[in-house]
């Protein structure tokens, strides 16, 4: 136990340490680079937590996917620490603003919250009883997914409506643009994504498929296929055009869209949003995580694209620099 | 002390550090990635606060909403990237600094 | 009939079907404004049949799937959740008639049409899934629906100013929610659970809980941008497109608060929110001053009126001081009937400057000079309207200030007269500065026409802001249905 | 009697008001229309009203606003008094400006908050309670501003400030002093005993200050001496506003609320116990002096019109403070007597301007001659200014008088005397101008077919005033006369 203790305070050392470097480090690579370490840490620290599924989620969507972006945009912006133009003129009130907060606000907070803390810890018994108890009824057999698909379901269907909306605002942004010139394909990319891309859609069949009793399910394993996807991008894949049109946008919406109609089913049928039939309850689960799964895969990697597809409603635009995700 | 109060203490550093980072930063990046971070530490919260006894075992109610704010904070992660990017593409800067006055008309 | 209408959820509809739509124009780009403007239509009928539903049922609270809380999602039809829906389909639907004029489907600006629909029905089905929850992580998720929605509306705009704007709305409403959702964690960590009225019930006044409650409450002050946390606004509301900005100033400022209103007297009225009232007190007076004062500077309209809404977030906040044991429902109503008519009167105000912009070219206030012909009825929507902002019987805004007032006396804090009534001469001086100039005497090339579905619609809005209070008693009833205060009548009517 | 009559009274003006706002410069006709039958529809809506209320059966409708707060409305003798004054002159006033910005710009707008504002002054007059009252009283207020910037010059952008400043200065006090009242009084429904009497001996302390501050407030609107400033600033607007500002609407309403809240809020006895009378009735007396002698210094015609309203308004407010059944008479009467005849004066006034150009008293130089029915309209209307027999303006001095004895203060009569030699010097002299000093200048000869001196529109309106100015004292005593019903009011007020 002893030994635990101390894993878990070098553990939290580190990461609180890694937290501060990367905000202070004057590199602003360095910084997304040891941040992508900080995600990895994090999952070690959610599974010392006994939250798996949390830790997969992080490893695969706040280190994997958090850390493509970052790359990404950082590629898009230039590395330089490049501050041009004038400083905007503070008023009175927001320079004082700053320093109230960080000087006095927030270790105050802090203090009081940790002297409280110990005081308080561990004074509830928490929901895993109510959980368990109701997990038969569930139509799953693991405890995060049936709190994620059916408890909670409701949260669960407006936050795949924040991620389709996340999308729409990005495509709103800006046109895609290729991630890399293509003449910077190495050849043992190629090979590796060969490898790396059946085993990938394995392994996300797999997480999906353990979702059902054991840490998975649809976030994580979208958060591999999109991975697959941008693997995909990266060896000179490219959605044909005609493909890039309402398949596209249906392939992106019909997670959200399935559970917006299973939620107005169910409404309809039993006056309660998202009251599954009893019967058939593991299957409309099992439908709403397919269906999550696929979209979730081709939003990810539609979002590390950044971008519409050129259309036929704005300017017409060069063919060859037409790039985007979107292949299961 | 208890691991669960470890981590609960440690997640107020984290969301501390970095809210500081994102006051005081300027670089576009450098805000997200430390909204990023005060997310973390928020989540760790969460989940640290569930855990009860020495049991071990996560309470699935708050692991589901860690799961769903990761996910949120995803989003958010990737629209302020590209619009990062837009804005450095229009400005060429990488910070909030916009001359306000000359972009009144 | 009847059976019919109490039968459906209607206010859940009321979410659902905003999101669906917003899915549907996603995926028919060249359909979505008919799928808004028929959206926008069926909602505010949703919200009359949620009201008779409401009026005719006993039960307010649901849950999602029908799992009993802690577990399950509550999902209320309470009066305050009503009145929201209601307001903001009435608002939402006269944006929307707005939007079609502002945003031609044809035309080298169609894109912004094209993504204009799908974030409008997203924030639009996410403000109504906010209003009904009664959880407060579900709210997280809404609230974050909502916020995303603007940064993405506000960034439609294009230039960079509106990204900047945009940009820094999200980093600070990423701050505010994440704040909030810190204090939601402490809570769920204290009471395994985050049901409203379940915490209302449970909550001691413990300082682990005053300091989740200083959190959520700094996190929610910082969305609704109280003084000195309003500097995001006046830039966020300006940069964006008209009707944009007539929604952010109309309805997201008011996600925020409606949550801080579930908060303060739902789940901590057991906590000792004394001091941190007074504070919001005072914080709101110095924004209804400073805000005003902003206003009087301002060379542009839509600052003008962004400054105004700093200044009408302060009267808001009054209500947390004020809200007395004896003065609890006349706070309370206040601040939910300034609401309403700030709804209705900011965002026809914002349209009539969008399309002084539109047509003009610019909305420097000094353009309006010999405002006639074709913007001449603009000028007077912009009357109407700002009759409510000032606090001119019979609009809202006037009652809504009676309550204050009403309250400060009762409650002995004489202190917040002064203020409310230098907001309003204040507020005066700022709309007669706009009306002056709109009336000066100069002779000026002809305007463009106006597309009339930027002429009437707020036109339509504005009347029915300035005889707001002439309806209030309906609304007013209704939102005390449920409410956490009760009805005032301090002495019985004559025959 | 349905009790619809009442908001349909009001929805006579509101309603034509709110669709002029949305019709194009150009349809004329159609506005016109609306104007003229919306004006045409109040007066007989009046009309009816006024035989049900002559037989004491008093109509009432309760609007809920809030849980504890109604909109009132109720008409009775005093709201005919004023509802019949307002209906009737609005019909005028409404014909001359027709006829007054004929071709001019943003005529939409302007009819528009002219009939919001007559609107408003109608739910004055039938404000049932203090609150209603309140409500129209600001209503009143913004609507008026739009038409006293109508012009859109500096100087009546200028006037316009201050304009907005006095009035809303004085509703945001009115404002406060009137939810205080309700705080301590709970509804506050207008009654002849008045509502606060009977009110714990320990709020008096209270209640005097309130009564203060609602006199003050109210007094800005009045025009009460040292709060008067804003009325000869706005009478830059155009002459059809002034004629309105100065005889119907917003100087009337300050003179009605003060009589609301002495007779019908705090009670004429309960008012005289705590002592509150006497210093307005000093203040009234002040302003009626002080007001006539700054009207001798002016040369400009409408600002001379103007501080001798800010002088004769002032004699109501001192019947009033006087508080002897014949004070109240004269106070009354001479609410519907000086608004007939101030508005007469300010028709000729916008004739002249309209017409030939003049503003200024000693450009006015034999124009008798160029405008004979005009000026004849002038000569009675000032004429009953003075208080000449038997014109209206004699009787109300001739009641003020008798009360004022009747209250044991003959000060009052030093007062009227010294009243009545300065209205004669500001006058008289204008008199003598237009008719007995020949004209130094030639006119432009009438461009009219028929050689009349203006237009119908024009013409008709003062004469129609001048008539009722002379048939208001000729037939004083007769039934349906101004004096008839103010006698009414008196004797349900005191008792007979």
């Amino acid at each position: 136990m002893e030994l635990a203790l101390i894993f878990d305070l070098i553990l939290l050392i580190t990461l609180i340490a890694l937290a501060w470097l990367l905000l202070a480090s004057s590199d602003i690579f360095r910084a997304v680079v040891l941040f992508i370490a900080f995600g990895l840490l994090l999952a070690l620290a959610w599974v010392r937590l006994g939250a798996p599924d949390v830790a997969l989620a992080e490893a695969a969507i706040g280190a994997g996917i958090t850390g493509a972006l970052l790359l990404v945009g950082l590629g898009r912006l230039g590395s330089a620490e490049h501050y041009r133009g004038t400083r905007t003129r503070l008023t009175f009130l927001q320079r004082l603003s700053a320093p109230v907060l960080i000087g006095v606000m927030i270790p105050s907070i802090s203090l009081i919250l940790l002297l409280e803390l110990s005081l308080h810890a561990s004074a509830t018994p928490g929901q895993q009883g109510l959980v368990n108890v109701l997990l038969d009824v569930s139509g799953t057999n693991h405890g995060v997914t049936a709190v994620l698909m059916n408890f909670r379901a409701w949260d669960t269907l407006l936050e795949k409506g924040v991620l389709l909306l996340a999308l729409i605002s990005i495509w709103s942004l800006d046109q895609a643009r290729p991630l890399f010139r293509q003449n910077d394909i190495s050849p043992q990319l190629t090979g590796l994504a060969r490898l790396l891309l059946p085993i990938m859609i394995i392994v996300a069949g797999f997480v999906l498929w353990q979702g059902d009793h054991a840490p998975g399910g649809a976030f994580q394993s979208g958060a591999i296929l999109s991975a697959g996807i941008l693997l995909a991008i990266l060896v000179g894949y490219t959605l044909p055009t005609r493909r890039q049109g309402l398949s596209l946008r249906l392939l992106l919406a019909v997670g959200f869209s399935v559970f917006l109609l299973v939620a107005a089913a169910t409404l309809l049928s039993s006056d309660y949003l998202l009251k599954y039939p009893d019967s058939l309850a593991g299957s409309l689960i099992l439908l709403l995580e397919l269906v999550a799964t696929a979209s979730i895969a081709a939003l990810l990697a539609a979002a590390v694209v950044g971008g519409h597809p050129p259309d036929d409603l704005s300017k017409p635009v060069d063919r060859s620099s037409a790039v985007n995700g979107g292949q299961t | 002390m208890s691991p669960a109060l470890l981590y609960t203490g440690s997640g107020i550093i984290l969301f501390s550090i970095g809210l500081h980072a994102l006051l005081v930063h300027r670089h576009l990046l450098r805000k997200i990635l430390a909204a990023n971070i005060m997310g973390s530490g928020v989540f760790m919260v969460f989940i640290a606060m569930g855990v009860h006894g020495d049991s071990g075992v996560a309470d699935p109610v708050p692991q589901a909403m860690v799961l769903t704010g990761i996910v949120v904070s995803l989003c958010f992660t990737a629209v302020a990237i590209v619009l990062a990017v837009r804005l450095n593409k229009l400005t060429g800067c990488t910070t909030l600094a916009v001359d306000e006055e000359s972009s009144i008309d | 009939m009847t059976e019919l209408i109490v039968q459906q959820q209607w206010f859940l509809w009321m979410t659902l079907l905003p999101l669906g739509a917003a899915v549907a124009a996603f995926l028919a780009p060249r359909q979505a404004h008919w799928i808004g403007l028929v959206t926008a239509l069926l909602l505010p009928l949703c919200a009359l049949a949620a009201i008779a539903a409401a009026t005719l049922s006993e039960t307010q609270t649901i849950t999602a799937g029908n799992w009993p809380t802690p577990l399950g999602i509550a999902l209320r039809s309470d009066g305050l959740a009503l009145v929201m829906l209601a307001v903001t389909a009435l608002v939402g639907f006269i944006i929307s008639c707005y939007a079609l004029g502002y945003f031609p489907v044809r035309g080298h600006h169609q894109s912004r049409a094209r993504y204009f629909w799908p974030l409008w029905l997203f924030l639009w089905g996410g403000c109504n899934a906010l209003f009904i929850s009664g959880d407060l992580f579900n709210l997280y998720v809404t609230l974050e629906l909502v916020t995303l929605a603007s940064v993405a509306l506000i960034a439609l705009e294009g230039g960079k100013a509106a990204l900047a704007a945009a940009l820094r709305y999200l980093f600070i409403s990423l701050l505010g929610s994440l704040a909030y959702l810190l204090g939601v964690g402490i809570l769920y960590g204290t009471y395994a659970t985050v049901d409203i009225i379940l915490l209302g019930d449970m909550l001691a006044a413990t300082r682990l809980n005053h300091a989740a409650m200083s959190l959520m409450i700094a996190g929610l002050v910082l969305k609704s941008a109280l003084f000195p946390l309003h500097f995001w606004l006046p830039q966020a509301h300006t940069m964006a497109p008209a009707p944009v900005s007539a929604v952010l100033s109309a309805l997201v400022v008011k996600c925020a608060y409606v949550i801080l209103l579930r908060l303060w007297f739902e789940v901590f009225p057991a906590l000792d929110t004394i001091a941190i009232g007074h504070l919001l007190g005072l914080l709101g007076s110095i924004a209804i001053i400073w805000g005003s004062l902003m206003a009087l500077r301002q060379e542009r309209l839509k600052l003008l009126i962004a400054y105004s809404t700093v200044a009408q977030i302060g009267y808001l906040f009054l209500v947390f001081p004020l809200a007395h044991t004896e003065t609890m429902a006349s706070a309370w109503i206040g601040g939910v009937l300034l609401m309403m008519a700030h709804a209705c009167g900011k965002a026809a105000m914002f349209m009539v400057a969008g399309t002084i912009h539109h047509t003009a070219g610019s909305d420097r206030i000094s353009r309006l000079a010999g405002a006639g012909g074709p913007i001449g009825v603009l000028v007077v929507v912009f009357t109407l309207a700002a009759g409510t902002i000032i606090g001119l019987p019979p609009s809202g805004g006037f009652f809504a200030k009676w309550l204050f007032i009403n309250a400060a006396l009762v409650s002995g804090q004489w202190w917040y007269l002064p203020i409310i009534l230098s907001g309003t001469l204040l507020a005066a001086a700022y709309i007669a500065r706009v009306l002056g100039w709109a009336f000066l005497d100069v002779k000026r090339s002809s305007y463009p026409v106006i597309p009339w579905m930027m002429k009437w619609p707020p036109l339509v809005l504005s009347i029915i802001a300035l005889l707001f209070g002439l309806i209030a008693y309906e609304p007013v009833q209704l939102a005390l249905s449920g409410a956490p205060v009760s009805s005032p009548v301090l002495v019985e009517f004559g025959p | 009697m349905s009790d619809l009559i009442l908001p349909a009274i009001l929805l006579s003006s509101l309603l034509p008001g709110l669709i002029i706002f949305t019709l194009p410069e150009e349809s004329v006709r159609l506005r016109t229309t609306l104007n003229l039958g919306g004006a045409v529809v109040k007066l007989l809506l009046v009309a009816l009203l006024f035989f049900h209320v002559a037989k004491r059966e008093y109509t009432e409708l309760r609007l809920p606003l809030l849980p504890d707060m109604e909109l009132v409305l109720r008409a009775d003798a005093l709201s005919l008094l004023f509802l019949i004054l307002s209906a009737f002159l609005w019909f005028l006033t409404t014909i001359y400006a027709i006829g007054y910005l004929e071709d001019s710009p943003n005529r939409s707008r302007f009819f528009g908050f002219f009939s919001l504002c007559v609107s408003a002054t109608t739910g004055i007059a039938l404000a049932g309670d203090m609150v209603t009252f309140v409500i129209f009283y600001e209503a009143l207020t913004i609507s008026t501003y739009p038409l006293v910037i109508h012009r859109g010059t500096p100087a009546a952008l200028h006037a316009g400030r201050i304009y907005l400043a006095y009035t809303l200065g004085g509703g945001v006090v009115l404002f406060i002093a009137t939810v205080w009242l309700r705080a301590i009084a709970g509804p506050l429904d207008f009654s002849p005993d008045g509502v606060v009497a009977s009110l714990d001996p320990a709020l008096h302390g209270s209640l005097t200050i309130i009564f203060a501050l609602l006199i003050l407030s109210l007094g800005v609107k009045a025009a009460l001496v040292p709060l008067h400033i804003w009325l000869p600033s706005a009478m830059i607007a155009p002459a059809p506003v002034s004629a309105l500002l100065h005889a119907v609407a917003v100087v009337k309403a300050g003179a009605f609320g003060i009589i609301r809240v002495i007779h019908d809020i705090f009670g004429i006895g309960f008012s005289a116990e705590l002592n509150l009378l006497f210093p307005l009735a000093l203040m009234a007396a002040f302003t009626i002096i002080y007001g006539s002698i700054r009207a001798l210094s002016q040369n400009d015609l409408k600002r001379r019109l103007a501080f001798s309203t800010v002088s004769q308004v002032s004699y109501i407010l001192l019947g009033v403070a006087m508080a002897t059944p014949l004070a109240t008479i004269g106070g009354l009467v001479h609410l519907v007597h000086q608004g007939v005849m101030k508005i007469t004066l300010f028709f000729c006034a916008g004739n002249l301007a309209e017409t030939l150009g003049i503003h200024k008293i000693d450009e006015m130089d034999g124009v008798g001659r160029r405008m004979p029915w005009t000026m004849a309209a002038f000569t009675v209307a000032a004429l009953g200014m003075i208080g000449l027999p038997p014109l209206a303006g004699f009787i109300s001095k001739w009641y003020l008088g008798l009360g004022g004895l009747a209250a044991g203060q003959p000060w009052v009569i030093i007062v009227l005397i010294g009243s009545t030699l300065l209205n004669a010097s500001y006058f008289l002299p204008v008199l003598h101008r237009i008719w007995f000093v020949p004209s130094r200048q030639d006119w432009p000869s009438s461009t009219l077919r028929d050689g009349r001196e203006t237009t119908w529109a024009l013409l008709i309106p003062p004469l129609i005033t001048a008539m009722l100015v002379v048939m208001l004292g000729v037939l004083a005593h007769s039934v349906g006369s101004a004096l008839y019903w103010v006698e009414l009011i008196a004797t349900r007020e005191y008792g007979p």
